[in-house]
């Protein structure tokens, strides 16, 4: 091989590396936001309960309890964590159930459905894209007027 | 006594700071380990912006008020970084990589452009600031969210297009001072900033004796004789532009990373004028710098920053009078250091000549 | 010779600089006030002087300490952050108060309250985008910004305007409060039956600086006048604008409803070459004197202000509002407790507010005040604008005219 | 190269570019609704407002002593002048007289210690005076503040004590150079006959100034010092004579500026007033050592032809908030091709 032609070869893959790793930062680096969210859902016609006073932990943190259709929000980083979910009490009796959930790069923020997890359903139903509410629902500024005992005469 | 009286004069510009901030200490009534605390934290955020600026010295560009324009590069970077959420450290190592290629041509642009304007570099690096500034503004204000797809709206005006106008940068905040944390007596310190700032040190250590440093030395001590030397003069001095773009390029990240927020339209700005200053005052001249007055420079600069505002206002006894005294200083400092510096060298030139005892050589 | 120059000089500076040393307080706590300068804003800073009135400087064994965020405030963060940071060195400070919270204050806060958790943070007028800012402060405040939207056009149309001009440039439509308000403002205009025009002039901060950005406005506003009629209302973003509009507009024609920060000594006393230093301080004076230039010029129930400087009751009502929270006597975030300590500056008006609602989450900051005050028309007196009822479709505005360049 | 090219390349390729863009906004100016008479007014009158500043920048490159950013220095005699004139309370075209003659004393002192203090600097002087011109403006604003002003259009209306940021001239001198014998011509030009005068009677100085000997020698020290210094000139007096009369120049350049704008402009308002200036005079086609008064006034009425134009031509053409980026990026981008061209002189 002459020189250039290796200097160019030496190059290209240089200019690979980086790309690489560039894709690999980006991948690990990618924070989402899940909601963990314990509320009753109707997956292919049959519904799963929610059960109550779940533990819920990711990747081996600190558990977390969640009472009936109460919703937690965590921060994460990368693609792939573990959710560890102990149940107390409910319909099922107490058990323990670990699985793994993986987070597509482009999702800001999902919802992890945990009565779907406990039922072992598959990931697309465990794990859903969070929309915001549509503007039309937001809530407007209320108006609070000073009422006229309060202010001070003119001096 | 004249050796003395020479080292006086040489250093002139740190003494005459040092002894500024020695009696502004006092007067701001800031305790020390504040200070020691604030220095240590500035040192680590401006050390590798104020180092960008050595390879042009050293291949006689002077100082390169073109820095910003690596300063923009990596307020781009994080911009992107953090539209995509991208945090920690692989967030701010992608950050860098983005940036590189930006700086890497805003860099070669900046050199070209300086190629065409020997002898006053100067002034056309401070111009072309501003003009890069506009296509910055182009680019951030209207083309992130309408070419460039944004994803995160936080980011993104709500008129659909543009970036607004501070990001807060909590994924990557601190990110290179809080990897390795050490805390020696309640002061926190940001080691592995330092550390890289080490590391950035050596490079430019070791860049000085490679072939490409010697060539940069020879062309800034004459171009002429380099050239005829068979250095591509033109080349090498792009090559320094390049270079010091990049590291102002990382500069800003580590910069902004410790800030943690970013000014979108205005960070940049200021980034060359308080380097070029803080080298200045390092006792650096247009013509020589080297690492010790990076470090000296930050230090002082900062020290001054911070005390001279209270002690200011504690001196005149009113607050804006404090704000007008701080920006009266920090300018009026730089012009002494150029002046005492210019004066310095003029008086070499007389002995020169005197030694010489020629005719007057014209300058 | 020279080098005994260079060494003598520092000497002198050191004896300068080391004649008065810093008093030791015997206030109970510090409330420490960050406002701009005079040149930047006046009413602002007169307002933290109100409050060293009140309650002594830190110096001088009092309560308040006054500093000040650089002039180029937006090139120099570094600056801000730790004129915020260092007071939290004060052992006795509890409460920090900035007026306004430029760029910066955010993180300023930050490291206030990693070092100090108990010091107590109000921001005034943020110039950062609001779910920053309110992530770090215990309260943050400024006008209705919201509302506003569609009052100015509402009172424009009241005076009679067929025309509405929103003058701006593009670092302030970068900010988010700011474009949010336009959006208002041209649906609002839309709605009442106004021509909404949107018009550029160059940013103070640029390069031209104030002095052309100024000439700018000088020059254009005749023209405009011209091209749009005389029952044209302005409405400018920046205060630098500002001056240039009114001088115009009460030459040339054209109405002026108010401005972006209200205040009877924003543009008038220099516009219009008053002096009013007899009313030093009497806000209700100041009005009466304002107005009677304004009407002798012919400018009759065409040019509005806020009766109060609003500048001027941000600083001290928040102030106040922290020394109330600090002794006990209110709640940070409430309101009511609100409007009286704002209230103690503006005797005889009465203020309305509203917490801020995120316009692209949804969410609502109840740390994060909207006030406001009634419009003053001069020679026509107050509007009412302040009372009526703002169509919800105009609160929920954000994207809703989203364009493509 | 040929002919009619180096006729080109001696005139200058950007001003002919600049010419063509000018002529472009003033020809798109009705179509997209914008007067034209009004902007052709509005140009005209910059350019009188304008010119004495860019005016002062020709003694100190002429020297030898580049670019004059110090040029605030200058200014800010004349702010002091004309405060001061304010202060005494007088009137007409005699308070702006007053204001001129204290101007100009204070600009032959400061331009006196700032020639000398630029004579020991050689070489650094285009940086020096940038910082020395910053330091200055900030050092007046703790002026402003302290300095015992008492007319009551200059205070601040409030506080009762320092000057004011803007202060209006109405009702003092205002326009009374523009509107000396001014022509009105329809509803919308205005010429401004008695600015341009003044402008012109500077300029005509300034040229003759350069046709006697101590101009020649002024030059001469400017282009060859050494040659100078043989020839029996006193390069430093020269040089320091330049810096004076440059500040002279910019004081009562500020002053025409300001009778014409209407208000006085303190604090920061200085910060920035060399660059307009700096940027005009290199369009006009001067380079750091060597300007003329052709340059001065091509380049004013360029410069300040793009600042009137653009903004509100392209904003009309573009409906965005785009203009004042794109101002921006036009007239940088001139000075630095200004800055960029391959000089004939020096390397």
């Amino acid at each position: 091989m002459s020189r250039t032609r290796r200097r160019a070869f030496l190059r290209a893959a240089l200019l690979a590396g980086a790309v690489v790793l560039g894709a690999w930062l980006a991948r690990t680096g990618r924070a989402h936001t899940l909601f963990l969210d314990n509320a009753a859902v109707t997956l292919g016609g049959q519904e799963h309960p929610a059960p109550g006073a779940v533990e819920v932990s990711l990747d081996g943190g600190k558990p977390e309890v969640l009472e009936q259709a109460e919703r937690a929000m965590r921060q994460v980083v990368g693609p792939v964590h573990r959710l560890a979910i102990e149940v107390r009490q409910g319909p099922g009796g107490p058990r323990r159930v670990e699985r793994e959930i993986r987070l597509p790069f482009g999702w800001d923020a999902a919802v992890v459905s945990l009565p779907a997890a406990l039922a072992g359903a598959p990931a697309g139903a465990v794990v859903t894209r969070w929309q915001p509410p549509p503007p039309e629902d937001a809530p407007a500024e209320q108006m609070i007027q000073q009422k006229d005992a309060d202010v001070l005469p003119q001096r | 006594m004249n050796r003395l009286r020479r080292l006086l004069a040489e250093n002139a510009v740190v003494l005459l700071f040092a002894a500024l901030i020695a009696a502004a200490i006092p007067l701001s009534g800031a305790p020390p380990l504040y200070l020691l605390q604030e220095v240590l934290t500035r040192l680590g955020r401006n050390a590798v912006l104020v180092l960008s600026l050595l390879l042009p010295v050293m291949a006689g560009m002077g100082l390169n008020f073109g820095m910003v324009l690596g300063a923009m590069a990596g307020q781009i970077g994080l911009i992107l970084v953090t539209d995509w959420a991208i945090v920690g450290l692989p967030g701010l190592t992608l950050a860098a990589m983005l940036a590189t290629p930006v700086a890497v041509l805003l860099g070669w642009l900046c050199g070209a452009v300086l190629n065409r304007a020997k002898g006053r570099e100067m002034v056309t690096g401070y111009i072309l600031g501003f003009f890069v500034n506009g296509l910055y503004q182009l680019v951030v204000l209207y083309a992130m969210g309408s070419l460039i797809p944004m994803l995160n709206p936080e980011l993104v005006l709500s008129r659909g297009y543009g970036v607004r106008n501070v990001i807060n940068l909590t994924g990557v905040r601190q990110v290179l001072d809080r990897l390795v944390p050490a805390r020696i007596g309640g002061i926190q310190l940001p080691v592995f900033t330092y550390a890289l700032i080490a590391a950035m040190c050596l490079f430019v250590v070791w860049f000085r004796r490679t072939k490409l440093g010697q060539d940069m030395r020879a062309v800034g001590q004459d171009r002429a004789v380099a050239d005829a030397a068979g250095i591509p003069v033109e080349r090498t001095r792009i090559l320094a532009i390049v270079l010091s773009t990049l590291l102002a390029c990382y500069g800003q990240i580590v910069f902004l990373q410790n800030l943690g927020t970013l000014n979108t339209y205005n960070s940049h700005e200021q980034a060359g004028m308080f380097s070029i200053a803080a080298l200045l005052i390092g006792g650096a001249s247009v013509t020589r710098a080297s690492i010790p007055n990076v470090l000296v420079g930050v230090v002082l600069f900062h020290l001054l920053f911070i005390v001279s505002p209270t002690a200011g206002k504690n001196l005149v006894g009113s607050a804006q009078l404090g704000e007008y005294f701080r920006q009266f200083v920090s300018y009026g400092v730089i012009a002494v250091a150029l002046v005492l510096y210019a004066w310095r060298k003029q008086a070499g030139e007389q002995q020169a000549r005197a030694a010489l005892r020629g005719p007057g050589v014209g300058t | 010779m020279k080098t005994r120059l260079a060494a003598l000089a520092p000497l002198t500076l050191a004896v300068l600089l080391a004649l008065p040393g810093p008093a030791r307080a015997a206030a109970r706590y510090h409330i420490g006030v960050i406002t701009g300068t005079v040149s930047q804003s006046e009413d602002d800073l007169r307002g933290a002087e109100a409050l060293i009135a009140e309650y002594g400087d830190v110096k001088g064994g009092g309560m308040i300490q006054h500093l000040t965020y650089p002039d180029n405030f937006m090139t120099e963060q570094e600056t801000t952050i730790s004129q915020i940071a260092s007071l939290a060195n004060d052992p006795l400070m509890k409460a920090i108060v900035m007026n306004q919270a430029v760029p910066g204050a955010t993180e300023g806060f930050r490291r206030v309250r990693e070092a100090r958790p108990d010091i107590l943070l109000l921001a005034g007028v943020p110039q950062e985008d609001p779910l920053v800012i309110s992530s770090v402060a215990d309260l943050v405040m400024r006008n209705d910004f919201v509302s506003a939207g569609y009052r100015v056009v509402w009172t424009a149309k009241q005076l009679g305007a067929r025309t509405f001009v929103h003058i701006s440039f593009p670092r302030h439509m970068s900010v988010e409060t700011l474009t949010r308000r336009r959006m208002i403002m041209e649906q609002a205009a839309r709605d009442l039956g106004l021509t909404f025009v949107f018009e550029t002039a160059p940013d103070p901060t640029s390069d031209v600086g104030v002095v052309g950005a100024q000439q700018f406005m000088l020059e254009k506003v005749p023209q405009w006048v011209r091209k749009y009629g005389k029952e044209t209302a302005f409405y400018a973003t920046n205060d630098a604008h500002t001056e240039p509009l009114i001088k115009q507009v009460v030459e040339h024609g054209g109405i002026f409803v108010e401005a972006s920060l209200p205040s009877p000594l924003l543009g008038y006393p220099g516009a219009l070459g008053i002096d009013l230093k007899a009313e030093k301080g009497n806000f209700p004076a100041i009005l009466k004197k304002v107005e009677a230039a304004v009407v002798k010029k012919g400018g009759t129930g065409r040019l509005g202000t806020w009766a109060y400087s609003f500048g001027y009751c941000a600083t001290a009502g928040m102030g106040q509002h922290a020394i109330n929270v600090l002794d006990g006597k209110s709640k940070m975030t409430s309101m009511t407790d609100l409007f009286q300590a704002f209230g103690k500056y503006t005797p005889g008006s009465r203020w309305g507010g509203a917490w801020y609602v995120d316009a692209s989450t949804g969410v609502r900051l109840k740390n994060f005040a909207l006030l406001l005050q009634d419009t003053y028309v001069f020679g026509r007196g107050f509007m009412k604008s302040a009372e009526i009822d703002v169509p919800e479709k105009y609160l929920k505005i954000q994207s809703g005219l989203r364009k493509r360049p | 190269m040929s002919g009619a090219r180096r006729l080109l390349a001696e005139f200058g390729l950007p001003r002919v570019i600049i010419a063509l863009f000018l002529l472009g906004l003033f020809a798109a100016a009705p179509l997209v609704g914008v007067s034209l008479a009004a902007s052709l007014s509005d140009t005209v009158v910059r350019f009188g407002m304008n010119g004495i500043l860019v005016l002062a920048l020709v003694p100190m490159i002429q020297s030898g002593c580049g670019l004059n950013f110090g040029l605030p220095l200058g200014v800010l005699a004349g702010l002091l002048g004309a405060t001061l004139s304010i202060e005494i309370g007088l009137t007409g075209p005699g308070g702006f007289a007053a204001a001129a003659g204290i101007s100009l004393g204070f600009a032959a002192l400061f331009g006196l210690g700032y020639g000398v203090l630029l004579n020991r600097v050689k070489g650094g002087e285009m940086m020096i005076a940038t910082y020395v011109g910053f330091a200055s403006v900030m050092f007046m604003c703790m002026a402003w503040l302290v300095l015992p002003y008492r007319s009551p259009t200059m205070i601040w209306g409030f506080g009762g004590e320092g000057l004011r940021t803007t202060i209006s001239v109405e009702g003092f001198w205002l326009r009374v150079l523009d509107d000396f014998l001014s022509v009105r011509i329809g509803e919308e030009f205005r010429f401004p006959t008695g600015l341009l005068l003044a402008f012109g009677a500077a300029a005509a100085l300034v040229w003759g100034f350069f046709r006697l000997r101590v101009g020649t020698a002024m030059t001469a020290a400017g282009q060859n010092p050494v040659y100078a210094r043989a020839a029996g000139v006193d390069v430093d007096r020269m040089r320091t004579l330049s810096v004076v009369l440059s500040t002279m120049l910019g004081a009562l350049g500020i002053l025409a500026f300001q009778q014409s704008f209407g208000f006085i402009q303190l604090y920061q308002g200085p910060f920035y007033m060399a660059f307009p200036a700096v940027a005009a005079i290199l369009i006009g086609g001067a380079s750091v050592s060597r300007a003329s008064l052709v340059h001065v006034l091509v380049g004013t009425f360029l410069f300040q032809g793009i600042l009137t134009m653009t903004p509100s031509v392209i904003n009309s053409v573009v409906k965005a908030d785009m203009s004042d980026v794109v101002r921006v990026i036009v007239s940088n981008g001139m000075i630095l091709y200004a800055l960029t061209r391959r000089p004939a002189e020096g390397r």
